[in-house]
């Protein structure tokens, strides 16, 4: 008797083969895989939660952001910055070796190609992870996107050919000066929108550290633009159950939204992220 | 084909594959990973009268294959539960556990009460006498094995669905807890919960959870988990749900054979979704290839 | 330089690392490994009134980051510990305590007076009311708090040097059973010691630990212990020394931080034979690197 | 102010660069690192003390006995099987890693090259691990080491180049007869044994699984030959610190040896093997 298999849907739970693991600047890896489910089903701003070893250190998976895919070839990528255990061991993989993951999870970005005109794209440092795929849905529907990219020194700056190649076009801001607006990529924004005759028609997509996406939606509200952002917070689970991944709604009551499934992303004025 | 099922008070369950109460949220949550009516029955996350936001983030932290949690028991409330949760529960086709939990033994009773008048359809309570992350009631409650029986003989009272007591294991003597809960009218007593821990981010001097403690759990736990389910089996002759670091189909068997009828999958089920329905698949065949005919005859069969 | 000096009771100890009971031998196991005087102190293996040979094997098994124990407190006994062991113990220029355990209260006090009424050259005693890998004594005693506050009592009248109560994590409050030591005139509280954990071979259906169960320690029981140095932060004014999994100089800094004024490391000798001393200079660098003038001001200083 | 190291000694703790990794036969891989200590102060009998890993799973170092030195070139070998996760991952380490042991530990074969004319290296499965370095250390001191060598099949066997290169008679036995004598490797000492004159001058050095150790304790009690056998139990430590590594002394008094720092080899009527 052939042994008894549980039925687990594989549109979620994968086993993919790695087909590169490339550093792209220093410490920023980008991991290809194969998968043709991912590479036609995935949208802009949902996320894979990636088991980086058999063992229980670390315990938990991790998640990144789909970073772009390829349906004709079948491909996903993920782009990562190492900054611990896990990303490290991810880091070490090889092609060929077998890439444990579940998703694509959350929401995603919501495209209104109706009333939108104008993308903006935000990021800041890993935050530009999920933009590429985002850019490409943009181009897709017509939209043109343009992209603000802040980091604090030039050296940290990835993917910009990618982005150029779509015709992308790319505003960098660096906190040192060493390229572009010498300043937070929110001022860059901020600027940007001061001197616009209209706002109408534009709106934000951002990804970054809450410490950027905070001015953002104040800025956003102060020129009454639309702007969703993605957020990261710890996860133990990724799929609703842990409650580990809260974030305040912004509302008089106190109430937790839950980023894995509820977002990642949100509206930025859905959201508390003051404290 | 081997026979998987066991019994738990009035309760036959297919298989003895449960999945634990908070971390398998109600049920719908999973059932996009695989068909959740392959598991023996399903726990819910711990409903309490009034709705409740939870405890402030962060809530979670990784510890050596482990993790502290501190949830403070978020959950929609009783009467959501029964409007909003109840109608997918209602539609699967394995057992439905409802798990609660009260400030006051007042307030499990008022609990029992509303869900045995509604019309939920479910199958027995798990009674949480034993949550590290709440001020009042929880693990206070659940070390004091007095008020822990009363708790008990009331809800007996109460209903004639099956009653599983939860226990803690911060307690000196879990057998003691466990024998005074048997002779209170428990159908099953399920353990263990949480361990009561503690992790410090030493950068910021914080500590990794908001409210400081939190509860361990997670393969780290296992051994204690297993001693426990094993002193309560030498006291208790009531059906025993084993709980705690439960990953594989062997961390299942050494639950049981250490004297477990049944066993819940907790943390396990936030690495991989569907790993509850893979130890069902697994222990079957487990049983198969050693030609065991009725999974129960695994219960206590350690060798010592 | 920083300071790193810390008091225990009469004793100042050079740095706050000393090596727990039982996992450092008497202290020449790991002299060839690194220079002991390094350490704030070392803690021998329990000693016992008459020599023991210990607990049948398997006696260790491997857990998720953890490992179970039941040595059974062997030992040479008190004579043999003076004759054949104090003289390497009296060359080191580090602070020797050394721990003891009994099976009765008598037993306990013989065994002071038997080192007291030597020419044993060492600084305090470690009291092992937790031992949870002995039929007689150990946790059992440790867990009722007025035999601890009792042997704690005679104890201290028996001598005037450090003694230290070490305490068991099995029980329901260890904050009280602090407290009623401290009240009965112990210097320091160090812990925790083990917890009961088991293990089973699935294939065998033996228990992993011939004695069926053991003592659960290393990475695994941190949080546990950490939130008990916690819980006893709160109840006692005399110094805490913190032991569960430590096994690098950031474990120790969270120890300090929750309230703990010396560490003990335990398993981690095993795998690292000289991981004490690196904690020793990590620790120093530590403080140099975050301008801490003395160690002491680590201890409670979580931000909570 | 530079950083304050502790002071730990050299000749025992080691990270070695590993040269080489090379599956002999099936799931048995022989590691080469270098190390100029152990290269020239390895006795044989003695092992070294691995961390496979940086994690705690598993949380145990790993111990195995020295295979091979050579102090021309500083290197030193030791020969592994895959049976779990330590040799596993052990396994899947590259050249130009380090390799983190402890050692080298323990006791070692005695020689004494007065009484003893022939010494007979008995080898079970990877009890062979050992015999080489003792062989090397038999020959230099000009006595003549035979080895027998016992498997379960033919595919097993490994070294067997490494023995007859350096001029060492083998006799093989497999369990089922698919190369040499057919059997246990002791049922071939022992008919060997039967077979001399006289056993005077004839000495025992053995590896192997207990249930191989225990009869030929016997055999060399009846033909009244001295024999070292060298040890395997769990060890938490190898260093004497965790009494976990006991074996029951052969005396009327319950007494247990530590294999660690007393073994791994014994004579073989110092120990009780027999439960
Ligand atoms: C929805 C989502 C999408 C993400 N997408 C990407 C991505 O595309 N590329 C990318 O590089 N990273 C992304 N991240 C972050 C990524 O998951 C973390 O960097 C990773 O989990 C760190 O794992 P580690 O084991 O290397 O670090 P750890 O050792 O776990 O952590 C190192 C330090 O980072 C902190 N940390 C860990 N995870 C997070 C987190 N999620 N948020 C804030 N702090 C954290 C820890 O508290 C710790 O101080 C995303 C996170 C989320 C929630
Ligand atoms: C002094 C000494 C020298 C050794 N020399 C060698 C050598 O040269 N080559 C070699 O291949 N192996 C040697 N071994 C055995 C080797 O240490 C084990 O094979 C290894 O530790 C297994 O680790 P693992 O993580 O792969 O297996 P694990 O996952 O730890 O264990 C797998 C199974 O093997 C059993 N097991 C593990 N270690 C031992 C042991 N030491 N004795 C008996 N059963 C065990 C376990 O109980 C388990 O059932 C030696 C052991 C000792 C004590
Ligand atoms: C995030 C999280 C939330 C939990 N919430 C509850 C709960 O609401 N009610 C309850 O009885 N137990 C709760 N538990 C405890 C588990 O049901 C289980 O007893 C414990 O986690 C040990 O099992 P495990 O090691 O398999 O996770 C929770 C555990 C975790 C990790
Ligand atoms: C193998 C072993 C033997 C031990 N023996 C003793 C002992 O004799 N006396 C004692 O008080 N504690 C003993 N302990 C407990 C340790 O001193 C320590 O309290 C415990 O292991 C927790 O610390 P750790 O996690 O750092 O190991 C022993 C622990 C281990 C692992
Ligand atoms: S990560 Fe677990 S609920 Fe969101
Ligand atoms: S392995 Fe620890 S004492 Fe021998």
């Amino acid at each position: 008797m052939s042994p008894i298999t549980a039925s687990l849907n594989s549109e979620l739970i994968h086993n993919s083969e790695i087909l590169e693991v490339r550093e792209l600047t220093p410490r920023i890896f980008r991991m290809r895989f194969h998968n043709s489910f991912l590479a036609r089903n995935s949208l802009p701003g949902q996320f894979i939660n990636i088991k980086v070893n058999s063992e229980y250190n670390p315990l938990w998976r991790r998640p990144f952001s789909i970073h772009q895919i390829n349906s004709g070839e079948n491909w996903a990528d993920i782009l990562f910055k190492v900054i611990g255990k896990g990303t490290d061991e991810l880091s070490r993989m090889n092609p060929g070796e077998s890439l444990d993951f579940i998703g694509p999870l959350g929401n995603s970005f919501t495209i209104k190609p109706d009333s939108m005109k104008v993308a903006y794209m935000v990021a800041g440092g890993l935050g530009i992870a999920p933009m590429l795929i985002l850019g490409h849905a943009l181009l897709k529907l017509e939209i043109h996107p343009m992209l603000f990219y802040g980091v604090r020194t030039e050296s940290e700056f990835c993917c910009l050919d990618d982005f150029e190649s779509a015709g992308i076009k790319v505003h960098l801001a660096t906190e040192d000066g060493s390229r572009g607006y010498k300043g937070f990529v929110t001022a860059l924004i901020e600027s940007t929108l001061r001197d616009m005759p209209s706002t109408t028609g534009i709106e934000l997509f951002s990804c970054g550290p809450n410490p950027m996406l905070l001015p953002l939606g104040t800025i956003a509200d102060r020129y009454n633009v639309p702007c969703q952002v993605s957020l990261e917070t710890l996860m133990g689970c990724g799929v609703g159950a842990c409650l580990g991944c809260g974030v305040k709604a912004n509302q008089n009551e106190l109430k937790y939204l839950y980023v894995c499934t509820q977002g990642p992303v949100f509206n930025s004025n859905e959201i508390n992220l003051s404290e | 084909m081997s026979d998987l099922k066991v019994n738990i008070g009035n309760l036959t369950l297919k298989n003895p594959v449960l999945t634990a109460s908070g971390t398998f949220g109600y049920g719908e949550e999973f059932s996009s990973f695989f068909d959740i009516n392959d598991l023996g029955g399903i726990i819910t996350k711990t409903i309490t009268l009034k709705p409740r936001v939870g405890n402030p983030f962060p809530r979670i932290a990784e510890t050596p294959s482990g993790m502290l949690n501190s949830i403070g028991l978020a959950n929609v409330g009783v009467d959501a539960f029964i409007s909003e949760k109840m109608p997918f529960l209602k539609t699967l086709n394995t057992a439905v556990i409802v798990n609660v939990a009260g400030n006051t033994v007042e307030e499990y009773v008022e609990l029992i009460s509303k869900l045995e008048d509604s019309d939920a359809e479910f199958d027995g309570y798990e009674i949480n006498v034993s949550c590290p992350n709440v001020k009042e009631g929880g693990v206070l409650f659940g070390s004091n094995y007095n008020i822990t029986a009363e708790i008990t003989r009331k809800i007996r009272k109460a209903t004639q669905r099956c009653v599983i007591i939860k226990l803690t294991p911060n307690v000196t003597s879990i057998g003691d807890v466990a024998a005074a809960v048997e002779q209170a009218g428990a159908d099953s007593v399920s353990l263990i919960n949480t361990l009561i821990g503690m992790a410090i981010d030493v950068d910021t001097r914080r500590p990794k959870i908001a409210c400081i403690t939190g509860g361990l759990s997670g393969p780290a736990i296992k051994p204690v988990a297993l001693a426990k389910v094993f002193e309560v089996s030498k006291r208790v002759n009531i059906p025993i749900i084993g709980i705690g670091g439960i990953m594989n189909y062997q961390d299942a068997l050494e639950f049981m054979m250490a004297g477990a009828t049944a066993i819940e999958v907790g943390t396990a089920n936030f690495i991989d979704p569907a790993i509850s329905s893979t130890i069902v698949a697994n222990l079957h065949n487990y049983c198969i290839s050693h030609n065991i005919r009725h999974v129960r005859e695994i219960v206590s069969s350690i060798i010592a």
